[in-house]
């Protein structure tokens, strides 16, 4: 892939911190409302795909490495394990939810509120091991979406530079 | 748990009855007298004379190897001739196209359907 | 009778996937013809945990005066779409950087002369 | 409660999830150092290994064991994620560790040349992982995703040789068979859940009915099923596949193939018993199409083999054939086990063809391991090619020779016991089908005579003057498969009696089965 015209990067430039923020909002938000840590992954590498489009494949190459990317994927798939073992260890079962009601410190509840019933602003402080889990889902789609279109960016530039 | 007895046991096959270990001591008795009977053999051939060559239906052998060597496509040809009508239809249906490959199994999807569903 | 719509639907599009994978030519539409029929698939599933007049399931959110469950969309139906996406992500990844590595190697993207593996 | 309590009641999740967390840190532990990771994923197959022998000591003594996700005990069984363990299930365990134990042992010095191998290793224990989790599931939807997971993984494994065109092909006509295969189990799955609003294996055999619809979901799982585990004429992408991978991973693809196996065995017998034992027509029917397709699999996996010129692709043949006397001890089950006269022959068949399970993996495996020493040593897999190998390449023949036999069904080798129950109970049914049997079974011995006479016997070719015997880890893995099939074929009643016959018990068992999901309510 080429580089594309300025208006388009512009744009693209403009429009990138949004699509992450809303992705990352998907994230944080995915035991709450619809969505979750493959939605909101695949909205923020959608992201990250539309800058590689418009600036081009070199310029994402020198930048951005998919041995790293790889890493970051490995990390969020052994962070969910890990929480699906920590459950086994802290709370006695394999995938135990064992975050819910349980007081860290003084009065510190990480994720661990109960949620209130009826319709009032969400509590982002609720669900237990669910939003950890949400995070690291996030993190390797981000990390597999976008490696995944790197190197088929890449192996098509291959034969763009032959030419 | 597990005992001698147990190991040695005849294994039942509803009709039938199968025992390895007595099949392989029997192999060895039979072994050790075909070993006895190799014993009676004259030893006073001579090597590397015609003694101990190949016997190729009167030809001379080749010099070259690669010659001598059967090819693994070869090696059953008569009976690969005389089923050549079914080997065709075999090879025809191996094409090697993977639409066909899905075509079977809806094939046998509709096939197996039909039969289950109706009768 | 609106509510088979969806059912028709459902059959139609796996009919299509079908039909792009088996006659069509070009790797890339026999992919797309396997996304179509995932979809059908997909959405078969949310179908089945549709009800009339239903609301998100979502416990703590609830409209007033709504009685759970029997007024909720069913829930596991839903999940069971997600997850089937996620695979078909990774399936659709997966086969499509094969049809760019088999181009690489065979120059083509015709199906029929794709075969070297046959008989 | 003592710790070994403790280790066996959460043995279930763990055997799943130890390769898939050794899967996910294989990548970050290759980052220093390639021989710490290999002995990495060794050391976490072992543990995987371990937890089966737990378990296995446990569920052949105790009966079916439950484990929840997510919650201490059995509330809303329904909907609760379960994996359901019987001795049938643990016995499959026991088949896919010993084969990726070995294929992993293998790999040490076979992949060694090969880069990026830290992905390799890390889809061979997905795949591990993931069947492991289609034998252990009780739930159908897990099922489905267990499925699709070895599918994905599998096919990358196939075309992991990425520089080999043929390799791409095969993955790719595996990918869009098995991926369009999968898409119907997931149909199957969502009419269960439109009927039945469950998902658990157990639930939906209590509640079953044998509706129309019941009907449709049961065609789609055999014949996906059956098209995973290579039913003809279905079969066409298994030689594909297994000839084109590396054969370090073709025993373990084996492994994930003969899981299908394991599946049709749990929806014939579990899932759909009730509503067979109430309909004996429609029963008999499904029955009697698999054993016709059976047959077909046995000639048609054996006439295709011996017209082959590639060695892999050949085992490949030999491998469908192998399927086929599988499937038919299923087909055989289903027509005769709702009979009561004819029920001991359902129970020998149903014993022979889960002890040809093993017999089949570890046989055509070891064959598949040949081939791979070979290839390394030659870099030949043209039949045409070989000559006069068995000079240079001692332990490798010999090796060759015990697969040859065990595949062919010699006594005193596994595959003659297996075999032999195959074709007592088959008789009993109608002896045509045992002749068939027996007679492909002789054609197979004709197919590894053709392979022995024309590769390792034969003159010295110039070209093959320096072959040198391979290393020491491929000749511990292939010797390990070889020491078990001889053991088997030695003292086929020890492990009929401590393996077998529990794991038919339980499959025919099936209130129990039920009972134990269903029962703590």
């Amino acid at each position: 892939m080429s580089e594309m015209s300025k208006i388009v990067r512009t744009i693209s430039n403009v429009i990138f911190p949004l699509i992450t923020i809303f992705g990352l909002y998907v994230i944080a938000h995915g035991h709450l409302t619809p969505g979750g840590g493959f939605q909101g992954g695949a909205v923020v590498a959608s992201g990250c795909i539309m800058l590689l489009a418009a600036y081009g494949s070199a310029w994402a190459f020198e930048r951005i490495k998919e041995k790293r990317l790889t890493a970051f994927e490995s990390l969020g798939a052994v962070w969910f394990i890990g929480v699906a073992f920590l459950g086994l260890f802290v709370g006695g079962i394999f995938f135990a939810n064992f975050l819910v009601g349980l007081k860290l410190f003084d009065n510190f509840t990480l994720f661990g509120n109960i949620p209130v019933v009826g319709s009032t602003l969400a509590d982002i402080n609720t669900g237990g091991v669910l939003p950890l889990m949400n995070f690291a889902v996030g993190l390797k789609v981000i990390a597999g979406l976008f490696a995944v279109v790197l190197v088929m960016a890449y192996a098509s530039s291959l034969k763009e530079w032959k030419k | 748990m597990l005992s001698l007895e147990s190991l040695l046991e005849t294994l039942k096959t509803g009709s039938g009855f199968w025992n390895p270990v007595v099949w392989v001591v029997a192999i060895a008795i039979i072994f050790l007298l075909v070993y006895i009977l190799r014993g009676f053999g004259k030893k006073d051939y001579k090597k590397e004379t015609g003694q101990t060559q190949a016997f190729l239906s009167g030809n001379p052998e080749y010099e070259k190897k690669e010659l001598m060597h059967v090819k693994g496509s070869n090696v059953y040809w008569g009976f690969t001739e005389t089923l050549k009508s079914v080997y065709d239809v075999l090879k025809k249906m191996h094409n090697g196209n993977a639409s066909d490959y899905v075509l079977w199994f809806l094939i046998i999807m509709a096939v197996v359907f039909i039969f289950v569903g109706l009768i | 009778m609106i509510y088979n719509i969806p059912f028709i639907a459902v059959v139609v599009m796996i009919f299509i996937g079908l039909y792009a994978v088996v006659f069509r030519r070009n790797l890339i539409k026999m992919v797309i013809g396997i996304t179509i029929i995932e979809c059908g698939v997909n959405l078969f599933l949310i179908t089945l945990g549709y009800r009339e007049g239903g609301v998100a399931p979502i416990y703590t959110s609830l409209p007033k005066g709504t009685r759970y469950p029997s007024e909720m969309v069913l829930p596991v139906p839903q999940a069971l779409t997600l997850t089937s996406i996620v695979i078909g992500v990774a399936v659709l990844a997966l086969m499509l950087s094969l049809v760019m590595h088999i181009y690489k190697h065979y120059g083509t993207l015709d199906v029929r002369k794709i075969r070297r593996l046959k008989e | 409660m003592n710790l070994l309590d403790v280790l066996i009641q959460h043995s279930p999740p763990l055997i799943v999830a130890v390769p898939l967390l050794g899967a996910f840190l294989t990548p970050l532990v290759g980052r220093i150092n390639e021989k710490v990771r290999n002995i990495f994923a060794l050391v976490m197959i072992s543990i995987t290994g371990f937890f089966i022998a737990l378990l296995a000591s446990d569920v052949f003594t105790n009966g079916p064991r439950v484990y929840v996700f997510g919650a201490q005990n059995l509330t809303l069984p329904v909907v609760r994620v379960l994996f359901e363990v019987d001795s049938l299930s643990i016995f499959m365990a026991i088949v896919t560790f010993i084969l990726a134990f070995v294929a992993l042992v293998y790999s040490w010095s076979f992949m060694k040349e090969n880069d990026g191998l830290d992905k390799y290793y890390t889809l061979v224990l997905l795949v591990v992982a993931s069947t492991l989790g289609m034998e252990l599931t009780g739930d159908i939807f897990n099922f489905f995703v267990f499925l699709e997971i070895s599918c994905i993984s599998s096919c990358a494994l196939i075309a992991f040789w990425v520089h080999k065109g043929e390799s791409l092909e095969a993955a790719f006509k595996y990918i869009v068979i098995s991926s369009i295969g999968a898409l119907f189990v997931l149909f199957a799955v969502g009419i269960f859940y439109a009927q039945y609003n469950a998902l658990n294996i157990a639930t939906l055999a209590n509640v079953i009915q044998f509706t129309f619809l019941d009907k449709v979901a049961l065609v789609l799982l055999v014949v996906v099923l059956g098209m995973k585990a290579g039913l003809v004429p279905m079969h066409m992408w298994l030689p594909d596949s297994y000839g084109e991978a590396p054969p370090s991973v073709t025993i373990v693809i084996i492994g994930a193939t003969q899981a299908s196996l394991y599946g049709v065995f749990r929806m014939c017998f579990t899932l759909y018993s009730g509503a067979f034992q109430n309909i004996t027509i429609s029963e008999s029917t499904i029955g009697l199409i698999i054993i016709m397709l059976a047959l077909l699999t046995i000639l048609i996996g054996v006439l295709m083999a011996l017209i082959q010129t590639d060695f892999r692709r050949l085992i490949g043949f030999v491998a469908v054939a192998e399927i086929g006397y599988i499937f038919l001890t299923i087909g055989v089950g289903l027509v005769t086990l709702h009979d009561p006269d004819m029920i001991e022959v359902g129970k020998t068949a149903m014993q022979g063809g889960i002890f040809h399970i093993i017999n089949d993996c570890l046989d055509v495996g070891l064959l598949f391991l040949v081939a791979g020493a070979i290839y390394y040593a030659t870099r030949e897999t043209s039949l045409n090619e070989m000559s006069g190998l068995a000079r240079n390449m001692r332990c490798t023949t010999i090796f060759f020779l015990i697969g040859l036999l065990a595949v062919s069904g010699i006594p005193p080798m596994n595959g003659f016991a297996s075999k032999l129950l195959i074709y007592q109970s088959t008789y009993q049914l109608n002896p045509i089908i045992s002749i068939i049997a027996i007679l492909a079974s002789i054609m197979l011995l004709a197919i590894f005579v053709k392979v022995f006479y024309s590769a390792f016997l034969g003159p010295k070719i110039s070209k093959f003057e320096n072959v040198k015997e391979v290393s020491k880890s491929m000749l511990i893995g292939m010797g390990v498969v070889s020491c078990i099939i001889i053991i088997f074929g030695l003292f086929p009643n020890i492990v009929i009696h401590y393996l077998v016959e529990p794991a038919v018990n339980a499959l025919l068992n099936n209130a129990q089965y039920i009972s134990v999901v269903l029962g703590g309510v």
